[in-house]
């Protein structure tokens, strides 16, 4: 049985006026120990059903592949739960700057939530910075971000695309709870296990923890990763009933951002 | 997440449902709504809950509706073979009697509530309840179904002994509407089937027909439906 | 029960900072530890457990670590796996805390970087602060005793730490249920078994260093071999004196082959049964 | 009739080696009314006589070559209720075997089933054979087939063959009119021309039964009909 | 003997030997697999001179489409058909064995199968198992008595119905016959409302999707329609192509063993031997 | 963990031009601990049919004798081999008849057909046939695989280059799965002769 999430804020909220009088350190001592909650607190919490669940998901595949001078994400724009479809034309990727966009597969509440928690924080990065965030700095802010969430996690499984500060393109895996890699391509959401073997066979290179060192760049240009991407949702697209509809691919490479749009099966 | 992740697939198919039998001077009249639910999903709005035992003998079925279904063919078969080795129709009592022999036999995996009326010359009308495992019970007039609750106080009210069929048939389709408007599980059309001894009619009351009660909203036939 | 009224507050960036952002902001000083949102349910553990079941953090692994003459030897695979399915081959299972400590991934992957990305971040608050590099002890300390406080919460971490300080090299072990052990010769992992096997009867006090890299890899190899969870690269370091060193980073893939060798005459025989002969 | 205190019981052989019953059988069988199939290049026919014991019984409910399976059909000679059995037997074998494979049953595996319950019923307690012979006729993969049935079990498969009544005298017509390059229309005729040699009375459509399958492997029943125009042809 | 008995074909019917070995499985917490379902939008419309059946044919385990066109509508007796919801091998047993009684039924009686003797076999085989077998059928054909459209329930209970449908596709497909079946259709009109709700199925079902199958049933003539409509291609194919040049995969050893002809023989050889 | 990947395997046949190619991972695995890098999981039923069973291992193996047993009581009794299309029905059949207690294996039948045909079909745990034109596939990889031949699958490809494509998409998809791989086997079948060969894979 769950309680209403929103109590955990309420007494975190409450535990925040006691030790207002505290010393920081004091207070942050307290913030150490993992706040539990009283189990006669939560036993007067609102019945839920049984199978209620706090998450849902929404299906979706998301891929992004990293070249020498550009990025490709993509997404696919169908949003459903269960057997049926809620929307056809759902954007699962978020531009945050002009050289990252992250694309979120997983459950659209917490994808929304945490889109907009990473945006205020770009925005607070870029009025105390006058500058817009990093592709490797967003990497970070958005493993901390998740873990954060580590003891109720977003469901949302991410990959964030990019520019880093070379201009060469970079791509982040992420699990749920923030635990992140910097990949040569990626694909997460309901389509990953179908879509990964085809990339792996196309663009798998030396991993980059080899020594000696070995060239890891993805060898396709710009055109041929569209192309590749538009055939593995194609694929992805007649065996997962969760990925269809269309596909939203962005582009980011020295010339900015490019957005286009492909028609997938719709059954 | 369910096999199918819909309750109109995953859910037995059962029938939430008001049925009632009346007893009147001469005959009886049993009434019934025609929704069949799976879930929340109304997998047949005009379904047939009145079901012929025998020419003179009907029962109406309640609950899961394959058990009901297999109850009343089995009842059906064991009839006509006890009409034809008798050479003459079944009697209500006896209908009415195989009915709870095989819902008290089986009671312990049906789950269907039954009522079997009919008339017979020797006790004119007659209506048996047979809820849930397999009690019998002859009662001047009878409902059952989920509706059942929203009529007994209605039905003590406005039962009389000795109607005429005319007064019956009406009690019987105001009952059944009044239930429809209360219960979710109970819709669609009104079906009675008046039997004495001149034989069966059957009658069909169409949902739009019927007569609104408080706060229902009426039935508007809708606009050129989709087009496209 | 309290209704909550949140949502009705108006949005305040100090809110978001002081609440959430953990240690990255300024009102919260550096290297202390940030408060997480719970669920707020009856059974906490019943939920992470759910929780854990459908977001599927990456796991999977084998790592090893031991103590020799000349310093201490880490190694470990590449693998993270969600179920059944390989979720990556390149994962950086090593992790360097600073130029002298060295901390091992094993358990829930996102656990153990961010744990020890923020134990990095108070060695160096304690360098700072004492003028000094921290001890290889008061660095697996600060680490236990974080974990010991999140005891029940539902972390999984099995990590070594390894490196260099002034009473030379250290080693030890700490995992999330808050245990702690000093020692010579660690293996952490769903594929630490196998290792074991290798390391133990190969290990030998007065090694050199390029016998002791041998053994670390050989036990990671033979561990991916027979561990479905580990597999990828064989990475080893090697801390001595001056700090660690990344000593060989082999594909397993290749390594297999190189252990053992298919002869050329195998894989190129066709062997051509007697009708076939005869028809041609 | 040394043999006759060993046919009180069925599997109890006689002093010559003779299970006697199943030699009673056999005279079932040869009181019976007379069919005969002939196996053609290209199908096969099966033919018999169709008398009825008076001429009150309407004579279009009785039919006595039946389909075992749409390629398949057959005739007996004996008693006509025991054949019925066989028949449903057959009928559900065949089935079982499509239930299995989703493949119709072969010709040669559906009377190894029919003669293997023919069978049974010599070595069993409580039973006895049954009294009748089968002629099966079928087109499948093996091309046209005709398998002669008897009470023991035994089968073999013919190219002409005739059971019943007169089944010397058949066989020896049928002998010497049957060749190997012999079509199916040919062998409808000869069919016709053999049962008429012992023929008591005129015969007519509505006195024998004709049962063709060609290489549509359609077994087909002839109508009453069909089968006069056959006879005028012949005539 | 034993042994023997235990390897011969089996005479029909379950076999319960690995239940026991499959329930402590279970009991010591390894979850057992899913079946292949079929999500399944089936439907059925009464005409005006006999009955339609429309399916579409995606297959699904889980998540994954298993089987991109597969057959929904199976074959009862020359004038019934049958669309099958529900675990696969349920709907396809169920269906194979009402047939092959019908056969028997039809051979023993000389006549043409009648629909309700199909359906009362149907729900009496499923009732029997109580749900267990997972079988939802639309059931539809014509016979001495006319046209019958009928759904029969997992657990055997069935409804008559001038329009139905089945699966988890159902509700889309039935806003398209609430809102424009009428009665007395001609077949066109027919065979565009029933595709119009398979295709309602296919595109707002996940369960359900490919193409559209149709089987139009009337007085002595059935047509089947297999791939009606095939609303869903392949919406995109690599121009670059995944061309590997032989030799391109590793190996370790190769093996080839030759076939031996295939032994064809003439008819003058074959005599002589 | 589900009963069906408690040995881990990768199973995955095709149809090319007038031939066909089925092929294997090679682990046989309890859970992660892998037992055995040569496991034989395609079997031949006659000198032009071939059955894959993916799944628990002890079944592999009962199902595999039961069915062999089966083929040859069908050769002794009608003097021919089985037809592929016959033999899925009997794989079907034989499966659905425990369907309240399954053998945990999903076959997958290759075979090529007297007229040169081939034919590739697969089952689920009771019996479900499913027939292709192109390919199929079984195991706990089969997610992959899909996914794989889907992008690479080509129609009407020559024995070689079916070998290829078959491989690769094995390879690649046993890559992502932690209980298949160690290697494959691939069996192609034309109507001249059977090529066997043992594919070179990655050992974690």
């Amino acid at each position: 049985m769950h309680e209403n999430i929103a109590n955990i804020e309420n007494s975190k909220r409450a535990k925040k006026k006691e030790h207002a009088n505290q010393s920081r350190e004091n207070r942050n001592m307290a913030m150490m120990m993992p706040p539990r909650l009283n189990p006669t607190d939560s036993a007067s919490g609102p019945k839920q059903h049984q199978t209620w669940s706090p998450y849902d998901n929404n299906g979706g595949t998301c891929v992004a592949i990293a070249g020498a001078d550009y990025c490709v994400i993509a997404a696919d724009t169908r949003m459903s739960t269960g057997f049926s479809i809620l929307t056809r034309d759902h954007s699962k990727i978020f531009v945050i700057s002009e050289t990252c966009a992250l694309a979120s597969s997983g459950f659209q509440a917490d994808i929304s939530a945490l889109q907009k928690n990473l945006d205020a924080r770009h925005q607070t990065y870029q009025h105390q910075h006058g500058k817009q965030m990093s592709c490797p700095a967003m990497a970070q802010l958005l493993s901390n971000t998740l873990y954060y969430k580590r003891f109720f996690p977003y469901y949302a499984f991410n990959v964030l695309g990019g520019l880093d500060d070379q201009g060469k393109g970079c791509v982040y895996s992420y699990d749920a709870v923030g635990s992140y890699e910097r990949v040569g391509y990626a694909a997460q959401g309901s389509g990953m296990q179908l879509i990964m073997p085809v990339l792996d066979n196309q663009l798998k290179s030396a991993s980059p923890l080899v020594l000696p060192k070995r060239e890891t760049a993805t060898p396709l240009t710009e055109a041929e990763a569209v192309d590749l991407v538009k055939d593995t949702f194609a694929s992805a697209a007649e065996r997962d009933i969760y990925t269809g509809d269309g596909v939203e691919i962005v582009t980011i490479n020295a010339r900015g951002i490019q957005k286009q749009y492909m028609e997938l099966k719709k059954d | 997440m369910e096999e199918f992740g819909c309750e109109w697939n995953d859910a037995p198919h059962s029938m939430g449902t008001t049925i009632m039998a009346v007893q009147y001077e001469g005959g009886v009249i049993l009434g019934a709504d025609s929704r069949t639910t799976t879930g929340a999903y109304v997998a047949n709005r005009a379904s047939d809950k009145i079901t012929e035992l025998t020419d003179n003998v009907y029962i109406c079925r309640s609950g899961s509706a394959a058990d009901s279904q297999i109850v009343s063919d089995y009842s059906r078969y064991f009839l006509n073979q006890h009409t034809i080795q008798l050479g003459r129709d079944a009697t209500v009592k006896t209908a009415a009697n195989i009915v709870r022999e095989l819902s008290y036999g089986n009671k312990s995996f049906l789950e269907c509530g039954l009522i079997v009326a009919g008339w017979d010359k020797y006790e004119n009308g007659s209506v048996y309840s047979i809820p849930l495992g397999g009690t019998i019970l002859r009662l001047p007039f009878s409902t059952g179904g989920s509706g059942s609750s929203y009529l007994y106080g209605f039905l003590d009210q406005a039962w009389k002994d000795g109607m005429n069929k005319e007064e019956a048939e009406a009690l019987v389709v105001k009952a059944v509407s009044l239930a429809m408007a209360r219960d979710g599980s109970s819709g669609g059309v009104v079906r009675t089937v008046i039997i004495d001894s001149s034989g069966v009619t059957r009658n069909f009351y169409p949902g739009d027909k019927l007569p609104l009660y408080y706060e229902e909203i009426p039935y508007r036939p809708t606009v050129e439906p989709m087009s496209a | 029960m309290r209704l909550d009224f949140g949502g009705l507050d108006p949005v305040s960036l100090q809110r978001i900072s002081s609440a959430d952002a953990g240690f990255d902001l300024p009102c919260n000083p550096i290297g202390s530890a940030p408060s997480f949102h719970l669920p707020a349910v009856a059974d906490l553990d019943g939920f992470e457990k759910a929780a854990v079941d459908m977001v599927k953090p990456l796991h999977g692994t084998t790592t090893l670590a031991f103590v020799f003459k000349e310093g201490v030897i880490v190694a470990a695979d590449s693998r993270a796996s969600m179920g059944n399915y390989i979720s990556s081959q390149n994962v950086k299972k090593i992790l360097e805390i600073n130029p002298y400590l060295l901390g091992t991934m094993a358990g829930g992957a996102a656990d153990c970087q961010f744990w020890q990305r923020n134990l990095g971040t108070r060695c160096r608050l304690h360098e700072l602060g004492n003028k000094r590099r921290i001890s290889v002890t008061g660095a697996s300390k600060l680490l236990a005793n974080t974990l010991y406080s999140y005891r029940g919460m539902g972390l999984s971490m099995g990590t070594m730490i390894a490196g260099w300080d002034e009473t030379g090299p250290g080693l030890y072990y700490v995992d999330s249920e808050g245990g702690r052990v000093k020692g010579k010769r660690f293996s952490v992992g769903s594929g630490s078994t196998y290792a074991y096997g290798v390391l133990d009867s190969g290990y030998r006090w007065d090694m050199t260093v390029e016998e002791a890299v041998e053994l670390a890899r050989r036990s990671i190899y033979h561990a991916t071999f027979r561990d479905g969870a580990s597999g990828g690269v064989a990475s080893v370091y090697y801390v001595g004196p001056d700090g660690w060193k990344k000593i060989s980073g082999d594909d397993v893939g290749e390594l297999h082959y190189k252990y053992y060798p298919v002869s050329e005459a195998a894989a190129e025989q066709e062997v051509v049964m007697k009708e076939a002969s005869s028809a041609s | 009739m040394g043999d006759s205190q060993y046919s009180f019981s069925l599997t109890t052989f006689s002093p010559s080696g003779k299970l006697v019953q199943i030699e009673y059988a056999l005279m079932a069988v040869g009181a019976g009314q007379t069919s005969l199939g002939i196996k053609a290049t290209n199908g096969v026919v099966i033919a018999t006589e169709k008398k009825l014991p008076s001429i009150l019984v309407d004579e279009t409910s009785v039919q006595k070559i039946q389909k075992l399976t749409p390629n398949i059909g057959v005739v007996h000679s004996g008693m006509g209720p025991d054949s019925r059995v066989l028949i449903r037997k057959s009928r559900k074998q065949a089935q079982q075997y499509f239930r299995l494979y989703q493949e119709v049953i072969p010709l040669s595996q559906l009377v190894r089933e029919t003669a293997a319950v023919m069978q049974e019923f010599t070595q069993s307690g409580g039973v006895r054979p049954f009294g009748v012979s089968l002629l099966v006729a079928g087109y499948d993969d093996n091309g046209p087939q005709l398998y002669q049935v008897d009470p023991s079990g035994s089968y073999f498969s013919w190219k002409a063959s005739a059971i019943g009544k007169n089944v010397s005298n058949a066989k020896t017509f049928l002998e010497k009119r049957y060749t190997d390059d012999m079509e199916l229309e040919d062998a409808v005729h000869t069919a016709i021309l053999t049962l008429k040699e012992g023929f008591e009375g005129q015969i007519s459509g509505k006195n024998i039964e004709i049962g063709i399958v060609g290489a549509d492997r359609v077994f087909k029943v002839l109508t009453p009909a069909e089968v006069d125009d056959y006879l005028a042809e012949v005539e | 003997m034993a042994e023997a008995a235990i390897a011969l074909p089996p005479k029909g019917g379950f076999n319960f030997d690995l239940c026991k070995r499959n329930a402590m499985l279970e009991k010591n917490g390894i979850a057992l697999p899913r079946f292949r379902k079929t999500g399944t939008t089936i439907v059925g419309l009464v005409f005006k001179d006999g009955v339609i059946l429309g399916a579409d044919t995606r297959a699904t385990e889980g998540e994954i489409v298993c089987d991109k066109n597969c057959e929904k509508i199976h074959y009862m007796a020359p004038n019934i058909y049958c669309c099958g919801a529900g675990t696969a091998a349920d709907t396809e047993n169920v269906t194979d064995m009402v047939r092959s009684q019908l056969e028997l039924h039809r051979y023993a009686t000389n006549r043409e199968s009648r629909v309700v003797t199909a359906l009362t076999m149907l729900k009496t085989h499923l009732f029997g198992y109580r749900g267990q077998v997972s079988a939802a059928l639309v059931l539809g054909g014509v016979d001495v008595t006319g046209p019958h459209l009928h759904t029969v329930y997992p657990h055997g209970s069935t409804d008559t119905l001038p329009f139905a449908t089945m699966g988890s596709g159902s509700l889309a497909a039935m806003s398209v016959f609430e809102s424009r079946y009428k009665e007395d259709m001609d077949k066109e009109e027919g065979m565009e409302i029933v595709s119009a709700a398979i295709c309602a199925g296919i595109f707002n079902d996940l369960g359900s999707g490919s193409n559209v199958d149709l089987c139009i049933l009337t007085k002595g003539k059935t047509e089947y329609l297999r791939n009606y409509q095939k609303p869903n291609p392949r919406s995109y194919i690599r121009s670059k192509g995944y061309d590997f040049a032989r030799g391109h995969t590793a190996i370790l050893s190769t093996r080839i063993t030759p076939l031996k002809d295939q032994v064809t023989i003439i008819e003058g050889d074959a005599m002589e031997e | 963990m589900s009963i069906t990947s408690y040995n881990g395997s990768a199973l995955v046949a095709m149809i090319g031009k007038n031939c066909f190619a089925i092929a294997s991972d090679r682990r046989l695995g309890v859970n992660f601990q892998t037992i055995a890098t040569d496991y034989q999981r395609i079997f031949q039923i006659h000198d032009r049919l071939y059955i894959g069973l993916s799944g628990l291992g002890t079944d592999v193996q009962t199902l595999y004798q039961r069915l062999k047993f089966r083929h040859k009581l069908y050769q002794l009794r009608e003097e021919r081999n089985m037809r592929p299309e016959t033999f899925a029905s009997l794989v079907s059949a034989m499966l659905y008849e425990k369907r309240f207690g399954p053998y945990f294996c999903e076959p997958i039948i290759a075979g090529l057909s007297e007229e040169n045909v081939p034919f590739i079909c697969t089952t689920d745990l009771i019996g479900a046939k499913q027939f292709s034109s192109d390919f199929v596939v079984s195991g706990t990889a089969s997610e992959s695989l899909y996914g794989a031949c889907e992008s690479m699958y080509k129609p009407d490809l020559e024995p070689e280059d079916l070998f290829e494509v078959i491989s690769q998409a094995l390879l690649s998809s046993v890559d992502r799965d932690c209980i298949s791989g160690w290697g494959g086997i691939v069996y192609i079948v034309t109507p001249e002769q059977v090529i066997t060969k043992t594919l070179k894979g990655r050992t974690d």
